[in-house]
């Protein structure tokens, strides 16, 4: 009971009510994720007190910050806040923005100043006003101010949507670590679906202020019937642990449940857990391995559910050594060429392996 | 006569000063509540304009003097009348300012928006904190626009003044009764000195603050 | 310390002259409008002696009982006609009628005793008044001014005003045109246990007070 | 008196809506351009403050008076003299509570901000398109300040008006003056009762003007 | 000469010149592409003459709207411009702030109202204050404000960031069939990859405010030593024409150079040209067809070129047909087991195909 967080908003909206009730894990990151206007920031606004919800129900861990009764204000929830416009102290320069928070923690944390702004790329911004930022500067600068501040929470709307590609794949990475190393939650909006994939341990999906679904990542994806799967860039998750590296070919073979999956790069030392992401659209079932094709990952599999997931394609479970289970997407004009169907054995073919958060 | 120059420039210094302390929070409240009863007050607030301030000075002299409960009452609190004292034109003149004070510094308050107290209150600034953190800072325009005109308005303010104060040397005779009684006396070279003199004081003044204001504020458009 | 009438303040500032030179007792001295120096003085002003324009605020003050002391006549204004340009006109009725006038200024006849008497002669002369816009000045000083920026071509000041400057027409009015124009000294109660209030009040009816006034153009008794 | 009364509205409406038409460009030029010039400029506009009234009147007396050229000009213009007419009651009366209407027009202008301009640029209005159709709506906040003080200010003046107006009923003998006149002729009740009605009168103005604005406005923050 | 942007500015910035000098095709759109904070910002603010660059020259087509002697104002320049941060008028409605610009073109563009916001799913919105708008809501009616203002040339900068994935994917073909029905350029800014290839017809690569890549997306995404090509997601362009459509399997067929490829769903009538991209990571290679699997396009390639993008992988270049190309990305390991060499005659198998604007 005590290792989660409860939140439950129930406040109106223009055209409907936000009505939340969800019990999310104190640790790892929460992703919230639905379309434009479902109310993504309006529940994260009651989560710092921004927003007065009426009907309401906060409790992080074992703190009460919200019941219908009483109301922590906004300043004394612990929250790190970023908020998805660009919202810095146009009268401070960048520094004094970066430590407004920081100086106003009870408890200092552990980021210095200097490893957050080398971290975000904002070392060479330090003493420029905000107005003279770039968008992706201000973003990242807003980023850095709410970690600094030694949150007990993170919530952050949309932070990277204005970063780059390679901004991005430095940052995610950093955030990932974050939350274990200061072992906090984070609650993220987000429309990406490859932050989605890299970032999220748990996922609740708003529609029109109501959660339509709810659960760990890797339950979501391999739910046939939830909306994940029906996602263009479905998948699934598998745990890896390092088993080999080949250092002529600079490739990193995992063993995983049921095989091995080699991965560009030098991943870490062997023993080194890591989670895989298996795009289901990469994935091709074949009766007989192919060992004449560039193909390096073949997997044996057994079919579990076949879902017809469009009029054109299915998304196929596949069971994957003893525990584990992935999802590969084809159309449904192979599946009958194949004549696939429950119980049947076959290789699955990946392509698109990517490597996520543990 | 540096009586008079210094008498002025104590009361307009104190008249701001005083004007900043009650301006502040009250342009603050009425920028952050909602209501008739604000818009009441908020109106209240320019009722000094209306009436020629050798009026107003003749209801704040039936106000403060000995036939009024109030009267008596700050009598005993200050140990004296405070009509024909210093004191009491600093009263004067505050009452007769602060909507200078008042109204320019709430416009900028407003204009201020919800969004950096949001932030603010996210960064565990407290409400106190973070109105001396961020929205001072961020009203510079609207405290200096307010402080200028307070200021300047009590250096040429005389009607109160010279109802309430009753022309004393070196307690009540300001630079504006000066200058009046120059001009009423006919003494216009004097005049035309003094007014000479608190034109100038004045233009230096204001048109130093305001630079120096502009080089302290790197803040652009955000 | 004194409150005088704003028309007497310069005839004051040198009989205190004068009175310190004598007594070595220094005076502060307070200007005002008649009517704003008796508003402050109900309203418990600290002033030990009035100086006023007329006889009727003094009285109000003694028979509400702001004095014990009947208001001394310690001075009579006179009422001039003047005029920035000299004209070859020496009578300012005749200068009324000519048309050469067609803006006179006079003090606000509710307020101000020259602008009362003004008022008085004006209406006595009102077969002859013809063409001109009457101006109200808040107070005599005031309407010379109109007089002496060239604003209005004529105007009924005190004698007080322009006994200093010599130039530009003077008309000296017949006191048969108006109630003369008394000016009363009390001393106040809050003065009454002053020496030098009292000293003052006493300084006011000797011949070397009397010179002085008489310099500023006023006549006294 | 009743004449009294409609002098003043009449006045009052005149001016503040003369200073909207000189304060709205004035200060969207002191809002918008940068250097000393401008910093001189804006000093200026709050001059008028610092001389008592009545001594501000006494040199607008001589301004337009018939010994100055400018006072000529005029003359020749308006074919008479202004001082003593209604006119020149306006004229001073603008400038006087010139700083009125263009110190909070110009905090709200700055506090605009580039942007809204920029966007409105994209999409073809022109500068002055711009500013009607953008700036102007966007700073009602400061045109309602802006006009409530001015006028205001001008029922409440009467020193200047005294000095340049010259008190004549039914052209130049404002509200201001009569209650100023019954205060200084002792008839207090009469004082009374038009300082009464001059407060709830413009209470009762300036209170609605808020709440209409207040209604007519949805804008939050941005 | 004519048919031509000729952009060319110099302006100092906080650490760096914005340095530019290029000619972009008048049709089209032309995606600007790089880091945070290299100058995009900036180039699209110069272009729409906000910021007033010293040494400039700008030509859309035959209009000079910029020399070191003459200068357009803004407001004469038919710019549609899209913000990065929302910049709704605040006291404008939601219908107000999208006829603003309308109002004052002078030509009437040949979109309405309506059409545009059913379009960007505003509808429901018209009568709502900008303040009552979410993130996401505001960009929109941005986008449907600047296109109703009936531009000559299109600067969008960022603005389908702050936009989930659905809505993404309804707009975005939106705006690539905008510009042939207006005819008008785009210029547009972007972080995202799938943007890149799904509307890019020219890209810009800035880094640092200089110009470092430039060039048709077709050509970019082949050139193996252009930055396109090392990101992660890199891939080819082919042009295809619809040539049959299973109905029963909801499958379009397209008729491509040297082969078929299938898409799911139904694209077009036959005959219909497209354009399909396929994800270089998607693509395995092989010596002979597997024809037991799910992979549904197989095609025959030359390999002309093998470049070694990181240690562990490799672009392969082939071709396709008679005149097209396509990328492969394939581990160096698999390049020596399978002993690849330039000239080998294979088989692609194509996972990651995607359709994009033509
Ligand atoms: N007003 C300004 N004055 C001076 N330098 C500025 C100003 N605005 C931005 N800069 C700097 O100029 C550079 C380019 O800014 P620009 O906004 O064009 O970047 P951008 O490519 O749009 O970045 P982003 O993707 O983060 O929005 C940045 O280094 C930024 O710090
Ligand atoms: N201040 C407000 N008052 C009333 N309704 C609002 C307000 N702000 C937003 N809304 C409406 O509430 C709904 C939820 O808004 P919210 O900002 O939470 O959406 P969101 O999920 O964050 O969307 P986006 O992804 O576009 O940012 C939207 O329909 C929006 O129109
Ligand atoms: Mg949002
Ligand atoms: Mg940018």
């Amino acid at each position: 009971m005590s290792k989660q967080l409860h939140i439950c908003f129930k406040t109106p909206l223009e055209h409907f009510t936000l009505d939340v009730d969800i019990k999310i894990p104190a640790t790892g990151v929460t992703v919230l994720f639905g379309p434009s206007g479902c109310g993504k920031t309006t529940l994260l606004r009651c989560i710092a007190g921004l927003h007065k919800a009426e009907n309401a129900q906060l409790r992080i861990n074992d703190d009460i910050w919200q019941e219908p009764a009483s109301y922590l204000p906004a300043y004394m929830r612990k929250v790190g806040y970023v908020f998805q416009e660009p919202s810095l102290f146009p009268h401070l320069n960048v520094t004094k923005n970066l430590l407004f928070g920081h100086k106003r923690a009870q408890q200092q944390g552990q980021l210095s100043l200097n490893e957050v702004s080398q971290l975000l790329g904002i070392s060479h911004l330090l003493q420029r006003m905000p107005n003279k930022l770039s968008g992706g500067e201000k973003q990242r600068v807003a980023i850095g101010r709410a970690l600094l501040s030694n949150p007990e929470i993170l919530l952050m709307d949309e932070p990277l949507s204005a970063l780059d590609y390679s901004t991005k794949a430095e940052i995610i990475p950093y955030l990932e670590q974050l939350h274990e190393r200061l072992s906090i939650p984070i609650v993220y909006v987000t429309h990406a679906l490859s932050e989605v994939k890299s970032m999220a341990d748990y996922i609740v999906l708003l529609e029109k202020g109501k959660v339509s679904a709810q659960g760990p990542l890797k339950e979501m994806l391999l739910d046939l019937t939830a909306p994940l799967a029906r996602f263009s860039n479905a998948g699934s998750l598998i745990d890896a642990i390092v088993s080999h590296y080949d250092k002529h070919y600079d490739l990193t073979e995992f063993s995983v449940d049921g095989g091995t999956v080699t991965v560009p790069g030098n991943i870490g030392a062997i023993g080194t857990r890591k989670r895989i992401h298996l795009s289901a659209n990469h994935i091709s079932l074949a009766r007989t391995p192919a060992n004449d094709s560039t193909i390096v990952n073949i997997l044996p599999v057994t079919i579990l559910e076949i879902d017809q997931a469009s009029s054109a394609q299915c998304n196929v479970r596949l069971q994957l050594g003893q525990d584990s289970q992935i999802l590969a997407r084809i159309t449904r004009r192979s599946k009958d060429q194949l004549a696939l169907s429950v119980g049947d054995q076959l290789y699955a073919q990946v392509k698109g392996v990517s490597l996520v958060k543990l | 006569m540096l009586d008079a120059i210094l008498l002025t420039l104590k009361l307009a210094t104190l008249t701001t000063i005083i004007l900043l302390i009650i301006g502040i929070p009250l342009a603050w409240w009425l920028a952050r509540s909602r209501g008739l009863f604000k818009d009441t007050i908020a109106t209240l607030v320019s009722m000094p304009l209306v009436l020629p301030p050798t009026v107003l000075g003749f209801y704040l002299l039936i106000t403060l003097g000995p036939d009024s409960p109030l009267g008596n009452l700050l009598s005993s609190l200050f140990g004296g009348p405070l009509t024909f004292t210093f004191s009491g034109l600093v009263i004067g003149s505050v009452i007769f300012s602060l909507p200078f004070m008042v109204q320019p510094l709430r416009n900028t308050f407003e204009s201020i928006g919800n969004r950096p107290l949001e932030v603010a209150a996210t960064l565990r600034a407290s409400p106190l904190d973070t109105f001396f953190s961020v929205v001072l800072p961020l009203s510079r325009n609207g405290l200096l626009t307010g402080s200028i005109m307070s200021f300047v308005h009590t250096l040429g303010e005389f009607g109160v003044v010279l109802m309430i104060g009753g022309n004393i040397p070196g307690e009540t005779k300001v630079l504006s009764i000066a200058i009046y009684d120059f001009v009423e006396s006919l003494e216009w070279a004097q005049a035309h000195l003094i007014a000479g003199g608190m034109l100038g004081f004045s233009f230096i003044v204001i048109l130093s603050m305001t630079l120096l204001e502009r080089n302290s504020r790197k803040v652009g458009d955000v | 310390r004194i409150a005088v009438a704003s028309n007497f303040t310069t005839a004051a500032q040198a009989l205190s002259t004068a009175f310190t030179q004598k007594t070595k007792h220094s005076v502060q001295i307070s200007s005002g409008s008649t009517g704003k120096l008796y508003i402050q003085i109900r309203h418990g002003a600290p002033f030990d002696l009035l100086l006023a324009a007329d006889m009727d605020r003094p009285h109000k003050l003694y028979t509400e009982g702001y004095t014990n002391t009947e208001p001394l006549l310690y001075a009579t204004g006179q009422l001039v006609l003047w005029s920035r340009t000299p004209s070859d006109v020496i009578d300012g009725i005749e200068m009324l009628s000519n048309g050469t006038v067609k803006r006179l200024a006079i003090a606000n006849a509710k307020t101000a005793p020259y602008g009362k008497a003004a008022q008085e002669v004006l209406n006595k002369l009102t077969a002859t008044h013809s063409s001109w816009k009457l101006i109200r000045g808040d107070n005599i000083a005031q309407t010379y001014q109109f007089a002496a920026s060239g604003n209005v071509d004529a105007a009924f000041v005190a004698r007080a005003q322009t006994v200093l400057n010599k130039q530009g027409f003077t008309w000296l009015v017949p006191q048969s045109l108006y109630s003369p124009i008394q000016q009363g000294a009390i001393l106040l109660k809050h003065g009454i246990n002053n020496p030098a209030a009292n000293a003052f009040y006493r300084f006011l009816s000797s011949d070397e007070a009397k010179s002085v006034i008489q310099r500023y153009g006023y006549i006294t008794r």
